[in-house]
């Protein structure tokens, strides 16, 4: 069905965007409420209000804003749930998908703008979640020095930083939401822009220290050249089809007898943005001194929803508008599989013999986004290969592959943003710049450590983890796509059978070399909080919600790896919508 | 402070507590009537040394001690209660089950849920006549483990890890679906690498972090395989699933005897070989045998009492069970083709081993490097592809299964009393320690095969099937028992023998008077003892349900591929 | 009637009885030591272990009166299936295939079982004195009692297993009770070594003996006595030379167990063990068992024959004969030059083995040849010798642990207590000791004029009969290579007459050439009821030989007739139906007269000489020592430098035999081992220490990239893009 | 009319231009300028596609685009001037506390 975007109908589907909106509203009307001069946030601009005087006790409490956004996330997310629907799938329980919903520009002649269905809806759920998670976090986190005190004047102060923060969330998941269903690769821009702004100013929004600004200012110079880059890829586009609408460039591609230089050319450009966004190889160095120089909170955003943004981005290009059909490999096929395996190993590499946690957890964020690239690229064989699927049964193995980077994406939600809140916690003691500060963590507090634990073995993948679940899909896709064809043939011997897969079987063989590797750094982590001494046995503050967060997070990590029935049927669900419908 | 541990530990046991209702409430496993395996053998285990574990780290510091008792008596109930049922199914008081009569591939005990439906996996598990031994050994092992190092550091941890780890294999030898059997397989990991983490030597953090690496990069390529098998099958097995397969190993091995579905060979002879190598390499990590067995000696001599008892008594035993149940079971061309190689990589195993064990002057690392020597017989015993060889090879997995954990029970005994491991460095100890200097006399002989001593009858089935294939390739593991005597022997010549009228207690003792061995230490390497002594009298006990399962094996799926070797 | 008796389920309760008290005695020991009652009721087990014993030769002649004279074939019965399984042959699987444990009896097994069964009892009779009273001994005898009963049960259970695994197991078991027994004084570095020496020379036969039984459980499909012996060669033919070298590896097995050259360095050694031990293990009982394994590989032989498979098997006869005669040779002359008594005995043991292994091969070698009632007589022969040996050397052993026990006594009473520099086992300590123990001398002259072969005492009638049988076999039947040993055995018998009379004469004749050596008493309770009861078995050895335990298939001969047969044969080497043999007469007197003669004569001159005046020995040994001093006095001849001379030396060093095992161990071994160990750590966990510290230091290097400079990951962006560009460009 | 190609080769080349300046200037604000550069470059191509093709979207297409280097500019210069005050200095190359 589609909807006028504007019209009542059209904005009934876009109940979880209108929360974040009001919830922007909310956060700058409530904490100004009573004072007489209206602050702009972010700024130290003061508007004279005709009324008022100073601000009341209530709206001055630090720990307001992240109240505000949290209920605020909370909201979106029961909208969203609410907005699911239709005759085939209403028991969430069952699976998560959404009839599709287009929504178009007004006008006689309308253009498609934004999709809503599972897919878009599924990855909406996930920034919800991501940023729900976040904020909940910050709520009374992001203090101006570490030591709170209950001076007004700084509390003041940390109020307005907080305001100013969870405006940026807020904000910035607007941008997110609009990526997620976007249909027009424009429209998908200006999302992640809206999206990327926010954070740029959430990596250097810790100003008081000299890494938070040196964070901030490498982030956001690299991030727009590549983006600018990214920009001009899609302008390039533009200028070859004459229209930046998916379905558009598909055709205008599927058309295209003999391969272009315009739209490579634009292709490969729009890559590198997205690149960026997923820290791939080698467009990642900024991410380690980003993750390290950021507040963990904020580098569990960049590892988490950051990273999805690249994905949703990459998965539109590579898998709707240069996909071929059938017979010829995707253009980007061999670029993307050398590259991914660069990735991979490189950030298992580097993350080796890292001695910054947080540096640590950025690497193998490089690494799990080389983990998806490879995914990604069986899709590309499994349409060029001659093996046809026998689909009586199941689902093809392109949809696996693409619910796998889902589900995957989905999970880190749980285990990368619990462990960057294990960070979190640990920084509220005080600097977190190498591992030292995880030493004897167990004996200090055992449940942190314990799920510490749990979050590095599932990005390590060890079973029953949400992170095996995630790692042994992908695997399937990807062995599905790339021995189908050798391994029904029953003539022939080990060697030919071996020599007869598909290349991209290798990327399954790197993927399990590289989890190997993996396992050296992540369980050093364990080692560290289990087996170190640390100078002091006393507890770390008492910070209750980050706390309640990383129980959560390792208690989904367990449950999502145990019974993950639910996501991986949604996941799919939404892989099989990403192609069908577009 | 103390308070806010506290309320940690609530969390811990209500998070517990509701995971546990939301898994009930979301997959349907509940305790139905004969389902004697999932929640007794394995969910009890588990979830109840979680909850002891959780509860002591409710418990502030220190107050700690004061429940330690408790925790080592809700521990040791625990795995009783475990060795109680097992010990019923193998008896057939449970249910009226003749173990040795089993047909292939079929199973006791078995039940099935649904489990992660969209994949096809499933809560499937079954006992049979090669998995009944190992679920027996396992589930006596872990209170003779309890018992044995009752007196361990830290036990409101390290009771409740002993039982957990019991939990994880018992899940690893009863499963009988591909998933479930790789969950369980990896979670083994988990906690014996807290167990040497925590409580072992002085190069524990090395070691704990090389046993996880090494065996679980050596398992991922079982993965490998398992994802190629999943794949491999119809895509209309499995309606549930959305890859329209299943995990179900019990189908799968029915399916690879019938050979033919849906018009094709199902498993070709290029794919089988393939798959057979993976899956190997996973269990000859495990095994292990030689050239990778370098992390066992660093796990074991690393490891404390406990850890290395489980682990040479169980885990290692893990490669050997899954060789009969994956490989050998499925891919009976693989099997015929790859038998000399196999039977290589086991001398090699055996008689290297032995060499090394001679070389060696460390107590424990001996006693590993003998363990390596030992697995070499179980491949010999798979290499003959004689029912008498797999029946020996079973058995050995058994009798080792007994004899190891005496071995380093003795070893990590001496270790705490004499504060040291380096072989010769005292002399002796018959005289200071009689106890401990008998058990480990004792235990030493049974390790060198002596008989009516539960090793010999497996050496000798195996040697006695490997002439049958092999012929004078026998003489091999004939000089290696010398060679196993020769370094057991010339060891205990300079530790429990010698000394002279003032016998010579180790330098690392100081002047602490040497001690014997505790009450509980006794009791538990006497049961051990006394279980190798009936094992080694009256092998039927099991050598008859390993043999009616060889047969079965051997007729059902190998007899083919044999005789079409002969012409 | 003959053959109707069945063999009943209680004949397999006799293992079992040692078996089932050791535990209680070791328990009970461990709780109660040093309580009264039970070092002096219980005599710290030795009771407990006595009243097993007792019960243990009431059931044995039980059997043996229910069986003897009664049974013409060997019976089994099946008492446990142990292990079932199925085989899998290239003509299809064959089905339930069993290795249980059985009961099997024939005169071989009734033999052994009675000589066990009586000495075991006798013996421990004898520990009770001897450990008891033993200070050193103290709190640790229920120890012995324990590994004695285990020892018992398992020579019992191998003599009376019914297939030849079940006979390993036990002969195993009795090889882990040697160990422990020879290494019960653990604390002497040369008890602990002895032991270890023991086993694992045993153990390189025994794996040879495991391989042997698995070539026969793969010729004959079975390891049970009934199948092998019952075999049908026509119907089901088998592999000749694949048999005898089944055949060969189990009589190496053999050969370890009986310490026979060039496995024999362990026996010597083994003296370290306690007296008991050293008779009952070394002397009685164990070593035994490997005669009695090549004793059961008797009907292969004959089987074999009887198929018309003639002279197939019959070099694994000679090898055995060759094995016997080399070690009865070279352990004689070593016994010549040794001063500790009980080794003297030890090599004697060697030796008088070794003729018992030439008449078994020359036995074997007969029935291979198909000359079935000679091999009967050489394997009669045989067996006979190896009762009256273990009886002789029983009761030797014990005598000479009588002589060390009241050495020590006597010096512990001189001495108060000091031990140092005191060796109360060497023969040059003693002397004269004839009057001081009457009855030990008296039994100790008995053995050993067994044991030498003295016209008319026990031993004399088998070892003529071994001796005339290889011969026999050498002369007349083709068998030339048996020259060899038959020559070495009739040297032999000469040096045996030296090497037991110079131990006796120079322990009790002539003057005490100590001072401790005159305050001897014999005191000790116990210790004499064992030498009496043996002495009279020694001396009337005959008796025993008519009795049918010697004959494999009873002929139905009389008492008498076997009595005058031996008789006739020893004295006329008068075969069966008359006729003499002017050969054998002749070598029959050069044996005596070898044995008997010239080599007692030689050690009186030496070794002999009266008491010292006022001492008087009883009558029983009184006569021997006058003649040695008469002889001594008119034939005394300085030996010096034949005693200083390189063979001599050489023998005393054993014939470098120990050294040449212990270079090959130390330098070829060890170093092996320790070579393998090295590489294990350096090489193959090298490599793995090595993908670690390089993909460390590759981390490092990758990491160096990462510089920290905005420009250069803006570069790298850049790069990037041409890189896709290039990428994506270059493969269209 | 130009024709739109030339609009585009213009755009190629101050693409380049600014991708050249963004990795060889030190300066931060010089670096945003070239960034602004490529952003102006990708402009001309809307423009020129939007000429084209006589679609309108392109225009709009530009109009957001500039919207969009404006709030970048906005961001940057906030963070460059905090870079400022606590480095004393915007230069990129003496900012290099975070690395390996």
């Amino acid at each position: 069905m589609a909807y006028d975007a504007v019209s009542v109908e059209g904005i009934k589907y876009l109940l979880p965007e209108l929360v974040l909106v009001s919830g922007i509203l909310t956060l700058f009307i409530i904490t100004n409420l009573g004072d007489a001069k209206i602050r702009l946030p972010l700024t130290r601009l003061r508007i004279p209000a005709l009324l008022g005087g100073n601000r009341f006790k209530w709206n001055s409490d630090p720990r307001l804003p992240g109240v505000i956004s949290v209920f605020t996330f909370i909201l979106a997310i029961a909208m969203l749930i609410q907005t699911l629907g239709g005759d085939t799938c209403n028991d969430l329980v069952e699976k998560f998908c959404a009839e599709t919903t287009i929504l178009t520009t007004t006008g006689n002649n309308p253009v498609d703008l934004l999709k809503l269905d599972s897919f878009s809806r599924l990855f909406e759920l996930m920034f919800f979640l991501a940023l729900l998670l976040v904020s909940a976090a910050s709520i009374n986190r992001l203090q101006a020095d570490s030591n709170p005190s209950n001076d007004d004047l700084d509390q003041l102060l940390d109020n307005r930083r907080q305001v100013d923060f969870h405006l940026l969330l807020l904000i910035s998941g607007l941008g997110m939401t609009i990526v997620a269903m976007s249909m027009n690769l424009f429209v998908l821009f200006v999302g992640l822009e809206l999206a990327s702004l926010p954070i740029y100013v959430m990596v250097a929004f810790h100003k008081e220290s000299k890494a938070g600004t040196e964070a901030g200012v490498k982030y956001f110079i690299t991030g727009a050249i590549s983006s600018a880059i990214g920009l001009y890829g899609m302008s390039l586009l533009y200028l070859w089809s004459g229209s930046l609408q998916l379905s558009v460039l598909e055709a205008t591609w599927a058309a295209m007898a003999t391969p272009e230089t315009l739209p490579l050319f634009g292709i490969s450009l729009l890559l590198v943005g997205f690149g960026f966004k997923i820290s791939a190889v080698p467009f990642h160095f900024v991410a380690p001194d980003a993750y390290s120089g950021a507040s963990s909170p904020v580098a569990a955003l960049l590892a988490t929803a950051s990273k999805t943004l690249g994905f949703i981005g990459l998965m539109r290009i590579l898998m709707i508008i240069t996909l071929p059909e059938t017979g010829d490999a995707a253009v980007w096929m061999l670029a993307f599989g050398i590259l991914s395996v660069v990735t991979m190993t490189w950030g298992n590499l580097a993350a080796l013999g890292s001695e910054n946690p947080k540096r640590m957890l950025a690497y193998s964020s490089v690494a799990h986004a080389g983990y998806m690239m490879a995914a990604l690229v069986a899709v590309a064989a499994w349409k060029n290969g001659s093996f046809v699927e026998n689909n009586s049964g199941g689902v093809m193995a392109v949809e696996l592959i693409i619910g796998a980077i889902i589900f995957h994406l989905f999970v880190l939600i749980s285990f990368k943003i619990g462990a960057f809140m294990v960070i979190s916690h640990l920084e509220t003691e005080d600097e977190v710049t190498d591992m030292s500060s995880l030493h004897g963590l167990a004996k200090r507090e055992p449940i942190i450590a314990t799920s510490m634990f749990v979050f590095m073995l599932a990005l390590a993948g060890v079973p029953p983890l949400a992170g095996f679940m995630s790692k042994f899909l992908m695997v399937t896709g990807i062995v599905q796509v790339a021995s189908a064809d050798v391994l029904t043939n029953t003539e022939i011997d080990l060697i030919p059978t071996f020599l007869g897969m598909h290349w991209t079987f290798f990327l399954a063989i790197s993927i399990f070399i590289n989890s190997a590797i993996s396992l050296y750094y992540y369980l050093r982590i364990g080692v560290l909080m289990f087996f170190e001494e640390s100078t002091t046995r006393l507890p770390l503050p008492k910070v209750s919600i980050l706390r309640f967060v990383i129980l959560l997070c390792a208690l989904a990590t367990i449950f999502l790896g145990i019974n993950s029935d639910w996501l991986v049927e949604s996941a799919i669900e939404a892989a099989s919508t990403l192609f069908t419908n577009s | 402070m103390a308070e806010n541990k506290l309320n940690d530990g609530m969390y811990v046991i209500g998070g517990l507590f509701i995971a546990i209702a939301a898994m009930m409430f979301l997959s349907p496993i509940s305790l139905m009537e004969d389902d004697w395996v999932t929640l007794p053998l394995i969910g009890l285990p588990i979830l109840g040394s979680l909850l002891l574990m959780g509860f002591s780290s409710a418990v502030p510091a220190w107050r700690k001690e004061s429940i330690s008792e408790t925790i080592k008596y809700a521990s040791l109930g625990i795995s009783l209660i475990v060795l109680t049922i097992t010990s019923l199914m193998m008896t057939d008081i449970l249910m009226n089950v003749h173990w040795a009569n089993i047909t292939f591939n079929q199973y006791m005990y078995e039940v099935e849920y649904n489990w992660i439906e969209s994949i096809g996996a499933e809560w499937h598990v079954g006992i049979d006549g090669l998995s009944m031994p190992m679920v027996w050994l396992t589930a006596l092992l872990v209170p003779v483990t309890i018992i044995t190092t009752w007196n361990e550091k830290k036990p409101w941890y390290y009771h409740p890890l002993l039982v957990l780890m019991g939990g994880c294999l018992i899940g690893v030898f009863v499963a009988l679906d591909f998933f479930m059997f790789y969950v369980f397989w990896e979670l083994t990991l988990v906690p014996m690498f807290f167990l040497i983490l925590n409580w072992g030597g002085k190069e524990r953090k090395y070691a704990a972090q090389k046993f996880f690496i090494y065996t679980f990069s050596a398992s991922i390529l079982m993965l490998l395989g398992i994802i190629i098998l999943y794949l491999l099958q119809d895509p209309s097995t499995a309606n549930s699933s959305i890859t329209g397969r299943s995990f179900d190993m019990h189908e799968m091995i029915k399916n690879a005897q019938q050979e033919v579905i849906l018009g094709n060979i199902w498993l070709g002879a290029g794919t089988q070989k393939l798959l057979f190598v993976l899956f190997m390499v996973g269990f000859l990590v495990k095994l292990p045998v030689v050239p990778f067995h370098t992390w066992l000696p660093d796990a074991h001599v690393q490891a404390p009492t406990g850890g290395s008892m489980l682990l040479a008594g169980v885990m290692l035993k893990m490669g050997g069970y899954g060789m009969f149940r994956i490989p050998i079971s499925m891919f009976p061309h693989a099997v015929v083709e790859f038998q000399m190689l196999l039977m290589i990589i086991g001398m090699i195993s055996l008689f290297y081993g032995a060499w090394v064990c001679l070389g060696q002057t460390n107590l424990k690392r001996m006693v590993a490097y003998s363990s390596v020597s030992h697995m070499g017989i179980i491949l010999l015993g798979i290499a003959s592809l004689q029912p008498l060889g797999f029946a020996g090879a079973i058995f050995m997995m058994f009798a080792h299964g007994l004899i190891s954990p005496m071995l380093f029970g003795v070893a990590g005994a001496f270790k705490h009393h004499y504060h040291t491991l380096e072989i010769g460095s005292m002399r002796g100890m018959a005289k200071h320690s009689p106890w401990l200097g008998g058990n480990m006399m004792f235990s030493w002989m049974a390790s060198l095969g002596l008989p009516l001593l539960a090793g010999f009858v497996a050496e000798v089935a195996v040697l006695v099937a490997l002439w049958f294939e092999f012929g004078w390739w026998v003489i091999i593991p004939g000089i290696t028992l010398a060679i196993t005597a020769a370094y057991y022997l010339w060891s205990m010549q300079r530790t429990i023998f010698e000394g002279g009228e003032n016998t010579q207690p180790p330098e690392s003792l100081g002047d602490e008077k040497p001690k014997d061995i505790y009450l509980t230490e006794k009791v538990g390497l006497m049961a051990l003892a006394i279980l190798i002594v009936i094992f080694g009298i009256f092998p039927f006990i099991f050598f008859e349900m390993m043999s009616g399962y060889s047969s079965e094996l051997i007729e059902s799926v190998l007899l083919d591929e044999i005789s079409g070797r002969w012409g | 009637m003959a053959g109707d008796v069945s063999v009943e389920f209680w004949v397999a309760t006799i293992p079992f009885v040692p078996l089932l008290t050791f535990p209680i005695i070791l328990f009970l020991g461990q709780y109660f030591n040093g309580k009264d009652w039970w070092k002096n009721i219980l005599k710290e087990g030795g009771a407990i272990s006595l009243m097993s014993m007792g019960v243990v030769l009431i059931l044995t002649s039980m059997v043996v009166a229910q069986f003897i004279g009664e049974m013409h074939h060997g019976q089994g019965k099946d008492i446990l299936d142990w292990i079932t399984f199925d085989v899998l042959r290239s003509d299809g699987m064959t089905n339930g295939v069993n290795l249980g444990f059985g009961i099997y009896i024939d005169h071989v097994s009734l033999m052994l079982l009675f000589v066990a069964s009586f000495l075991c009892f006798l013996i421990n009779w004898f520990s009770i004195g001897y450990m008891n009273t033993d200070k050193i001994n103290d709190n640790r005898n229920h120890r012995f009692y324990a590994e004695f009963l285990i020892f018992c049960s398992g020579m019992l259970g191998m003599v009376l297993a019914d297939n030849f695994l079940w006979l390993f197991i036990f002969w195993e078991i009795m090889g882990l009770c040697s160990y422990l027994l020879i290494g019960f004084y653990y604390e002497k570095p040369s008890a602990a070594s002895a032991a270890k020496k023991a086993f694992l020379t045993t153990r390189v036969g025994d794996v040879f003996l495991m391989i042997g039984l698995i070539i026969m459980w793969n010729i004959y499909g079975s390891l049970e006595f009934d199948v092998i012996f019952g075999w049908n060669y026509f119907t089901n033919p088998v592999d000749m030379t694949l048999l005898k070298t089944a055949l060969i590896l189990m009589f190496i097995g053999a050969v370890g167990k009986s310490a026979q050259f060039p496995l024999h360095v362990w026996l010597p050694d083994a003296m370290e063990g306690p007296t008991p031990v050293s008779a009952l293990i070394h002397a009685a009982t164990m070593v035994n068992a490997g005669l009695y394994l090549v004793a059961r590989m008797f009907p292969i032989f004959t089987g074999t024959a009887d198929s018309n498979l003639i002279g197939d098997l019959a070099d694994v006869g000679i090898i055995i004969a060759m094995i016997g005669g080399i070690t009865a040779f070279m352990a004689a002359g070593i016994a010549f030059v040794q001063n500790d008594i009980k080794k003297v005995l030890a090599y004697s043991t060697m030796s008088q083995l070794a003729y018992i292994f030439t008449g078994l091969g020359a036995a074997l070698w007969f029935a291979s040849k198909g000359k079935s009632e000679l091999a009967l007589f050489a394997l009669g022969a045989s067996l006979f010798h190896l009762f009256n040996h273990a009886m002789a050397k029983g009761m030797l052993f014990m005598a000479s642990g009588s002589v060390i026990h009241e050495m020590h006594h006597a010096h512990h009473h001189i001495s108060h207590g000091e031990h140092e520099g005191f060796d109360a086992q060497d023969m040059t300590n003693m002397g004269g000791l004839a009057s001081k123990l009457p009855i030990t001398s008296t039994a100790m002259a008995a053995g050993s004029m067994s044991i030498i072969g003295i016209p008319l005492i026990g031993g004399f009638w088998s070892k003529e009969g071994i001796i005339a049988k290889v011969w026999k076999a050498a002369i007349y039947d083709g068998g030339y290579l048996l020259f060899i040993p038959a020559i070495l055995l009739l040297i032999s018998a000469g040096m045996t007459g030296f090497y037991m009379s110079r131990m006796w004469f120079m322990t009790f004749a002539g003057k005490p050439k100590t001072k401790v050596a005159e305050h001897v008493h014999e005191e000790t309770p116990w210790i004499k009821f064992p030498l009496v009861i043996l002495t009279f078995m020694t001396l009337g050895g005959i008796v025993f030989a008519s009795l049918h335990f010697v004959n494999w298939v009873s002929t139905g001969h009389a008492l008498h007739y076997d009595l005058v047969y031996e008789m006739k044969h020893a004295f006329l080497a008068m075969d069966k139906e008359g006729v003499i043999d002017s050969t054998f007469l002749i070598l029959t007197w050069a044996t005596i007269g070898l044995s008997s003669l010239i080599g007692p004569i030689i050690a009186m001159s030496l070794y002999g000489g009266n008491l010292k005046d006022g001492e008087k020995a009883i009558p029983t040994v009184s006569w021997l020592v006058k003649i040695s001093g008469m002889v001594r006095n008119r034939w005394q001849f300085n030996n010096k430098s034949l005693a200083e001379s390189g063979l001599a030396e050489a023998l005393r060093r054993r014939l470098y035999f120990d050294d040449l095992y212990d270079w090959f161990c130390l330098k070829i071994i060890v170093p092996i081992g320790l070579g393998a160990a090295l590489f294990d750590k350096k090489g193959i966990d090298g490599v793995i220490k090595g993908i670690e510290s390089g993909s460390q230091s590759t981390s490092t290097w990758i990491r160096k990239l990462t510089t920290g400079s905005a420009r250069d990951y803006i570069m790298m962006v850049a790069l990037g893009s041409l890189l896709l560009v290039g990428l994506i460009w270059g493969m269209v | 009319m130009i024709d739109p190609s030339w609009v585009a080769g213009l755009g190629v080349i101050i693409f380049s231009i600014g991708l050249w300046g963004a990795f060889t200037r030190k300066n931060a604000i010089i670096v945003l300028m070239c960034i602004e550069l490529i952003l102006n470059a990708v402009n001309l191509n809307f423009v020129a596609g939007a000429a084209h093709y006589g679609d309108e979207s392109g225009w709009m297409y530009a109009a957001f685009a500039i919207a969009i280097a404006a709030a970048e500019v906005a961001i940057g210069l906030a963070i460059f001037l905090s870079l400022y005050s606590k480095h004393k200095t915007i230069s990129l190359d003496e900012v290099e506390l975070l690395k390996n």
